[in-house]
């Protein structure tokens, strides 16, 4: 496989390279003129802004796009993939952004979907498939019934899903676009050991990630892009994290230094004394177990939990997207009956939800489309939509969230993910709520986008909205909540607020809500 | 084993992370834990839920026996069962197809010209009478699959346009339907069609067993599995470096040759190459997949739900002819309100397991 | 709160990317697949009539134009409500069976007055859509499915009324639909014009239009967005099974006699190829109104040239295959890879 | 139960309003006879008997409604135990599971209304098995008579082709361009009247040109349609020779809308004897209409009374159809379907 002189990491000879590479799509250069190496053994980081173009050059790496320009060499060789098939037949795997398995098959098939064991008759052995993908999963510290459908499991576990199907091949060349941005902290720790295994073996490995630490922590090399062009490499050892920020937003370092990385400001809201929304006792079978909780104008909630504790269930809930089968949700006073997703707008309630490919932007139509789609009945007189009052909201918002895009009329499902979820925020703000249910706002976004993200939620918050804040980003949440209450397997455990909102004890009472490992997916064995 | 996957990571995870480490499941207090013990009850709604057209299929038999004494001959069993068994066969093709997330409205149409050229082929005996339908309806289906696999084409508006390619060729091989060409009586061939084999009609035996090949394949091989990764996600498929086009490709040629085994099948039980035949086949194939289980979207199916949904359209029609003389206008609500209650009374059956 | 927008860090950044040109590079439009997708079908259009215009006697005429007019009239009010429908991720494949229903239904009622009859023949095919809509909407059933039960019973409940018999119409009202002109344009014509305006007017600039196509491009998302999806399914499938109705009465009138068992028959398959034709993807989240005329349109100069040559039907067929094939060709998606 | 039916001698005058009855061709009594014992049948007594009658359309058309009511009623007036009637809705493998169940349910004699001359051979295999008679009306099957089927009672399709080409050319003088409008692809009954009409307008009057042969579906709408293509391509058309009366009604709204005279400037012959054609025959917009009687019943029992009297039943029952023109259709109109 790998060559094994390669003794010290990322020193080999480069196993992979990309030389000039360019790439054009209608209206974007997503690749201009970008060459990058891969070395066997060593751990390379690929960072910039979303749309910078990593999960293009990516795609372009793994057969996926073919690049308008340039050459790929593979071990020195020139190689053309015209199917990702083919760079996966050459030794590379790869876990694309969006988790990208068949949600309707089981997590046994999907790991071995194209390399299933076979008995003697040569017919696939699904008991041997079942024992080997629990074996596998085992050791990424995930326990679910292989033989359940994808779909039935949280993002989380299917990205550890699909992370055991990456690995388990023999590849030489091992290429993660955001792994870690639906993870737990634990099984980030579990992937960073499958990392260093990699690299003992001599596989190179590529890894994107908006998250700084874990760059500092596993990477040898970094590689930004910034608007699609090649800007840095280099070993990321001795590099200064503030410099690194810089690179790719393209900025001055004394400015970045400045501003400080998180958006949040540091003193917390003056709440209003009585809640806009209250939440009493919703429960669902299987999900939900009792939650309640009150939001006050002008507070930012946060929502902790592990994976599958039950955090998006609620928001979702509370959105009018999922039916209770008791409970009682009251905003300003009022008790809603029925709670539907046109209630709850109605109530003031926005949600921005957790899956926005699935469940928020519809991908064919432009960014104008999708930032009125929830607002249209308002924008329009007797069913006729204004294009003038459609047209000045979206400016004004695409200005404010700074949404990049080449124009409202280009299509969301062109955009990075980072302007995608900010046109999903447009949406929801432009309904002016009173209540803004944030399911992983910042997930995916780059460090740019976060803070504003971050700071724009502050501001919300300021202006008297009610925010309650879901995120896996232990960070992000003691930053920004000011008061926060933790749920475990659909039922609230604890509450901090005030001054006990603090990392430690955050992380005390999550241990002690953490069942080992992964409950919720412990499935019915069926 | 051509999958080997790392020792290590397996290894090292388990030993270095002791809080990693599995706990019983008995100590999760959580919610769900409820939902791991199935009741009794729950175990058989499963059950009725996971073959919801056998159920049905059955409680129409049994309904329909009691009522009609000669509905429970074993005649007419044998007739209604030789007589799916082209259906079945074109169904069985259609349901591989429709689990890709495609479709194939050519059937009808290349069942019909299977029939035509098998009996012109029969003249040379059964080796042509099979081959040459095989052929050019393969051909067809692999054109249908090009289309759609290579080109990209939708499969609804490529195989509509197959459908009428094929019953042009076939008008056109029989001079726009005059010439009715005849399979040798006594021929090999034609007992293929008309023969039995301890008093079950070889037509039915060979849907039998190629539904016992078509489970095979969509379940226990790379191929079939493939063919639900392609239909539950094209995108997905294709990044996990399945071969998209090439399995789409591959199984619209399946389905044409499906259809014209079908119908050579067909020609040798009929002695002739009638070409009337095959209008709105395609529907009644779709119409039985969909019965069957199979999602019209893709991603989800089984063979032997399509065998169902083929015997009960087969039995509802049987069950109108015994509810006597039903003038024909009056037969068509009957099946169109049977159908609404089938896959209405499916839908429930089916909702019920998903939110489960 | 303090932190202003300006102070964000990125709030520096340099503005979006001027927008780029509509196509976007530097291709001649005769080598930009995007623009075949675009005019495709109309520069098939252009071909076929300038093939005539060359090739068949006495094509370019007034009478003739007007003849090929008349009689796509019907197909493309059909095809524009299936455009709709198919703007959804849907398919209705019992419009045939809803033409039949509203021509069974008008001999009945002409006794009480055209008006009745006409709006009583409109009220079925709206009964129609109703019942397709709620098993698509409520019940949740596959579209196909869902109308296949109609596309099967309806003509049979069409002929039950009629009690399989075609009959003659003598309304003289009914029968000017049929047959008026307004400056020289037969009403049908006017009538198919006039709708396609107003579901052009629908799509593009009303909330239920942009909700249909909101719908049919992420429904999981529309429902979260508090779209009233059910209700604008049933309204989808309704407005197809009124037109329907009504493209029924139209060819009635034409036809002057209602003939329920052969009214419609394919007309599903005819308006789903002049849709598709017309560049409306069957995946739903898009209608091409203009594209949708545009494809019924070519379907009929096809029918009209093979007739007018006098092509057996053998090789009519083969050359409807091999166009339709053609047309999707030019016209389809190509994927940026 | 012996001896002659009445309806049998009722070949009377053409022309008054009881005359819908079919006569038998005095000549056609061609083929060795068949008799109980030749084809092996049980004795049986009408009265106590199942009648199977498995019909190929549905009955949505004047000729296939009339039939289905002839064979009830005749079976009423035979007082056979019980009639199962069954409807193949034009699918020929339904046909042959129509067949098959009722031989499940007992039936005791079969009259089948073939859908197409071949591909009946298992439903007759299953019959003969049973030694159930099967006697086929209005469509010749390819089959053996007397052994897998008893005889066959109907028309001849070629001859009524014939008929309709002398017809034609004595309206038009045997000069001039002729149309014709084909019925459905595929079809015995399109082949046979087309060969008859195209042999015998060769063979008696080469002047007689055939310039276009378009399908119109056997359906009064695409008749229609064809018919208003032609006039503008081919305005030097005389005539039109339509296989059914609907296309045939058809194309006289197509050419009255055209602002032609139907039966004057276009001649028009049509194949059926619907009261609709023979009413726009006295009207004079028609030149002929050569008669299909679909009336079988009465024969058809008379048939089966006779075999099992022990008479020998000859394996063609060829029946007269008559021939309406401008003069007789008047007073014909009773005798018309
Ligand atoms: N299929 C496509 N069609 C058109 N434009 C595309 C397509 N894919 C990507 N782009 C554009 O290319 C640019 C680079 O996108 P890419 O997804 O590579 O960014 P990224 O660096 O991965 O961002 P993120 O961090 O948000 O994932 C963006 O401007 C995006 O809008
Ligand atoms: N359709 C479904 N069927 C069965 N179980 C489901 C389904 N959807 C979600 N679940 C389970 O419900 C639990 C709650 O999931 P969810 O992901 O919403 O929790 P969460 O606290 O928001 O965590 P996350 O950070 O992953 O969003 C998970 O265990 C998930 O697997
Ligand atoms: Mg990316
Ligand atoms: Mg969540």
């Amino acid at each position: 496989m790998a060559p094994p002189e390669a003794a010290t990491p990322g020193a080999g000879p480069p196993v992979l390279e990309a030389l000039g590479v360019g790439k054009r799509f209608p209206g974007v250069v997503a690749l201009d003129d970008v060459s990058f190496g891969l070395r066997a053994g060593e751990v390379h980081a690929l960072v910039g802004e979303n749309g910078a173009g990593k999960s293009t050059l990516i795609k372009v790496l793994t057969g996926v796009h073919r690049p308008d320009a340039g050459e790929l060499r593979l071990a020195g060789e020139p190689v053309r993939f015209q199917r990702p098939f083919e760079a996966q037949q050459a030794g590379i795997s790869t876990i694309y952004q969006e988790v990208n398995l068949v949600p309707l098959m089981s997590v046994a098939r999907n790991i071995f979907l194209g390399r299933e064991p076979r008995n003697r008759l040569r017919l696939i052995d699904f008991p041997r498939m079942n024992r080997e993908a629990a074996d596998l999963l085992d050791g990424f510290g995930v326990r679910v019934d292989p033989r359940r459908p994808l779909h039935t499991l949280g993002l989380g576990t299917q990205q550890m899903v699909a992370l055991a199907r990456a690995v388990s091949v023999q590849a030489r060349v091992v290429v993660m676009d955001e792994p870690t941005s639906s993870l737990e902290p634990r099984e980030v720790e579990t992937l960073f050991r499958v990392i260093e295994e990699l690299r003992a073996r001599d596989v190179a490995v590529v890894y994107v990630s908006h998250r700084m630490d874990e760059l500092y922590r596993i990477c040898d090399r970094v590689t930004v892009l910034r608007d699609g062009r090649h800007i840095h490499t280099g070993p990321l050892e001795g590099l200064e994290r503030m410099r690194l920020v810089s690179m790719m937003l393209g900025r001055d370092m004394a400015e970045v230094r400045r501003d400080g990385v998180t958006g949040f400001a540091a003193d917390g809201h003056d709440a209003a004394r009585t809640p806009v929304l209250t939440a009493d006792g919703l429960t669902r079978r299987h999900q939900l177990d009792g939650v309640s909780l009150a939001l006050h104008a002008g507070e930012v909630l946060g929502l902790g939990g592990l994976l599958g504790s039950g955090r998006s269930e609620t928001a979702k809930a509370l959105a009018g997207g999922l039916a209770l089968d008791s409970g009682e949700v009251t905003v300003a006073g009022k008790v809603l009956r029925r709670i539907t997703p046109a209630a709850a707008i109605d109530a003031g309630i926005s949600m921005l939800p957790e899956d926005r490919k699935a469940e928020g932007i519809v991908p064919g139509l432009s960014v104008r489309e999708n930032i009125v789609l929830a607002a249209l009945p308002r924008l329009s007189r007797a069913g006729i939509v204004s294009r003038a009052r459609q047209d000045r909201v979206v400016e004004i918002f695409m200005k404010r969230l700074r949404i990049k895009a080449s124009s409202p009329e280009q299509k969301v499902g062109e955009l990075s993910g980072g302007n995608q979820q900010k046109v999903l925020l447009a949406r929801w703000l432009c309904l002016e709520p009173r209540v803004l249910l944030l399911d992983e706002p910042t997930r995916g976004i780059d460090v740019g986008a976060k803070a504003e993200v971050q700071g724009l939620i502050d501001e919300l918050a300021g202006e008297g909205l009610a925010v309650l804040l879901i995120s896996s980003d232990i960070e992000e949440l003691i930053e920004g909540a000011d008061r926060i209450v933790v749920l475990r397997s659909g039922a609230p455990a604890g509450e901090l607020a005030g001054d006990a909102v603090t990392e430690p004890a955050l992380l005390e009472v999550l241990a002690d809500s953490a069942p080992t490992p992964r409950p919720a997916e412990e499935a019915a064995p069926r | 084993m051509n999958a080997p996957r790392p020792a290590e990571p397996t290894a090292a995870s388990a030993t270095a992370d002791p809080k990693a480490a599995p706990a019983p499941l008995s100590a999760t207090p959580s919610v769900r834990a409820e939902t791991e013990e199935p009741s009794g009850r729950e175990r058989l709604l499963g059950l009725v839920q996971r073959q919801g057209v056998l159920a049905v299929l059955l409680a129409v038999i049994l309904v329909a026996s009691l009522l009609y004494p000669s509905f429970a001959s074993l005649d007419n069993a044998r007739g209604v069962t030789v007589q799916a068994s082209f259906l079945a066969i074109v169904a069985l093709g259609m349901t591989l197809v429709i689990i890709t997330g495609g479709i194939d409205l050519s059937v009808g149409s290349v069942f019909a010209l299977g029939g035509v050229l098998a009996a012109w082929a029969s003249q040379w005996g059964l080796l042509p009478a099979l081959l040459v339908p095989l052929l050019v309806c393969g051909a067809i289906g692999l054109v249908n699959g090009l289309l759609i696999g290579r080109a990209g084409l939708a499969p609804f508006i490529v195989t509509l346009a197959t459908l009428l390619g094929a019953r042009g060729l076939l008008l056109a091989f029989t001079d726009e339907g005059a010439t009715t060409y005849l399979v040798p009586k006594g021929s090999a061939f034609a007992w293929l069609g008309g023969g039995t084999v301890w008093g079950f009609g070889i037509p039915l035996l060979i849907a039998l067993a190629l539904f016992g090949l078509g489970g095979l394949l969509l379940q226990r091989t790379s191929f079939g599995q493939g063919l639900f990764a392609v239909g539950g996600s094209s995108d997905a498929a294709t990044l996990m470096g399945l071969p998209v086009a090439r399995t789409k490709v591959l199984v619209y040629t399946l389905s044409g040759l499906l259809a014209g085994l079908a119908g050579a099948l067909n020609a040798a039980r009929l002695t002739s190459g009638v070409t009337i035949l095959g209008v709105g086949m395609e529907l009644d194939a779709i119409s039985a997949v969909v019965i069957g289980g199979t999602l019209l979207i893709g991603g989800a199916g089984s063979v032997s739900g399509t065998l169902w949904g083929v015997l009960l359209l087969a039995v509802i029609q049987n069950l109108i002819n015994q509810i006597g003389s039903l003038n024909s206008s009056y037969q068509s609500v009957v099946s169109g309100g049977f159908l609404v209650v089938v896959v209405v009374a499916q839908r429930y059956l089916a909702r019920g397991r998903r939110s489960t | 709160m303090t932190p202003a927008p300006a102070t964000v860090p990125g709030a520096a950044a340099p503005a979006p990317a001027p927008p780029a040109p509509a196509a976007g590079s530097a291709r001649p439009w005769y080598r930009d697949p995007a623009w075949y997708q675009a005019y495709g079908v109309y520069v098939a259009v252009g071909a076929l009539l300038l093939f005539n215009a060359l090739f068949t006697d006495r094509f370019l005429t007034t009478d003739n134009l007007t003849t090929q007019l008349v009689q796509v009239a019907p197909i493309v009010i059909v095809a524009l409500g299936m455009a709709l429908v198919i703007g959804t991720e849907g398919v209705d494949l019992s419009v045939g069976s809803a033409m039949a229903l509203a021509a069974a239904l008008l001999p009945l009622y002409l006794g009480y007055g055209l008006v009745p009859a006409l709006v009583l023949a409109l009220l079925a095919g709206a009964v129609t859509g109703l019942v397709n809509g709620v098993l698509v909407s409520v019940v949740g059933l596959q579209p196909i499915v869902a109308t296949l039960a109609l596309f099967v019973g309806g003509r049979g409940l069409a002929l039950v009324l009629a009690d399989g018999q075609l009959k003659q119409i003598i309304n003289p009202d009914l029968l000017s639909l049929g047959t008026a002109s307004l400056l020289g344009v037969p009403v049908v014509v006017l009538i198919a014009a006039g709708l396609a305006l107003a579901v052009a007017f629908l799509v593009a600039r009303t909330t239920f239009g942009r909700q249909i196509v909101a719908i049919g491009g992420n429904r999981k998302a529309a429902v979260l967005a508090g779209l009233p999806v059910k209700r604008v399914l049933t309204g989808v499938y309704v407005l197809c099974g009124t037109f329907a109705a009504l493209a029924g009465i139209l060819a009635t009138a034409r036809l002057t006699a209602s003939d329920p068992s052969s009214l419609g028959t394919l007309m599903e398959l005819s308006a789903i190829t002049a849709v598709v034709v017309g560049g409306t993807p069957l995946s739903g989240g898009s209608v091409r109104v203009l594209g949708t005329v545009a494809g019924a349109v070519l379907m009929q100069l096809l029918r009209a040239t093979l007739v007018k040559h006098d092509l057996p039907d053998s090789t009519a067929q083969i050359a409807q295959a091999a166009i339709i094939v053609a047309a999707v060709y030019v016209a389809r998606e190509r994927r940026s890879r | 139960a012996s001896g002659c039916s009445k309806s049998e001698t009722a070949d009377t005058s053409k022309g008054d309003a009881a005359a819908g009855a079919q006569a038998t061709q005095p000549a056609d009594t061609s083929g060795k006879g068949c008799t109980l014992e030749t084809y092996g049948a049980p004795k049986l007594d009408l009265k106590n008997a199942v009648v199977g009658f498995s019909q190929s359309e549905k009955e949505a058309n004047p000729f296939r409604i009339a039939e289905t009511q002839s064979i009830k009623d005749e079976a009423a007036k035979a007082g056979v135990k019980k009639l199962l009637t069954t409807n193949a809705q034009s699918q020929l493998p339904k046909q042959i599971s129509d067949i098959q169940d009722m031989l499940a349910q007992g039936a005791d004699f079969l009259i089948v209304a073939p859908l197409n001359s071949d591909g009946l051979e298992p439903a007759f295999k299953a019959a003969a098995a049973k030694k159930v008679p099967v006697l086929t009306v209005d469509r010749k099957v390819n089959a053996e008579a007397c052994k897998d089927y008893l005889s066959f009672l109907g028309s001849d399709f070629v001859e009524q082709g014939k008929r309709a080409a002398d017809a034609m050319i004595e309206a038009t003088g045997g000069k001039g361009q002729v149309a014709i409008l084909l019925g459905a692809s595929g079809n015995n009954v399109t082949t046979d009247r087309t060969k008859g009409f195209v042999d015998r307008v060769k063979e008696k009057a080469p002047d007689l040109k055939i310039v276009a042969q378009q399908t119109g579906e056997f359906a009064r709408d695409k008749g229609q349609q064809v018919m208003e293509q032609l006039i503008q391509s081919k305005p030097g058309i005389t005539g039109v020779y339509a296989e059914n009366d609907e296309m045939g009604l058809g194309a006289i709204t197509a050419l009255k809308a055209n602002g032609k005279k139907p039966g004057d400037d276009v001649k028009i012959v049509s194949v059926d004897g619907t009261r609709n054609a023979v009413q726009a025959l006295a009207k004079g917009e028609m030149n002929a209409v050569i008669e299909s009687n679909p009336r079988f019943g009465p024969l058809a029992f008379a048939t089966a009374k006779k075999f099992y009297a022990g008479e020998s039943i000859p394996e063609n029952v060829l029946i007269t159809d008559r021939e309406y023109d401008q003069d007789n259709a008047e007073k014909s109109l009773g005798g018309a379907y």
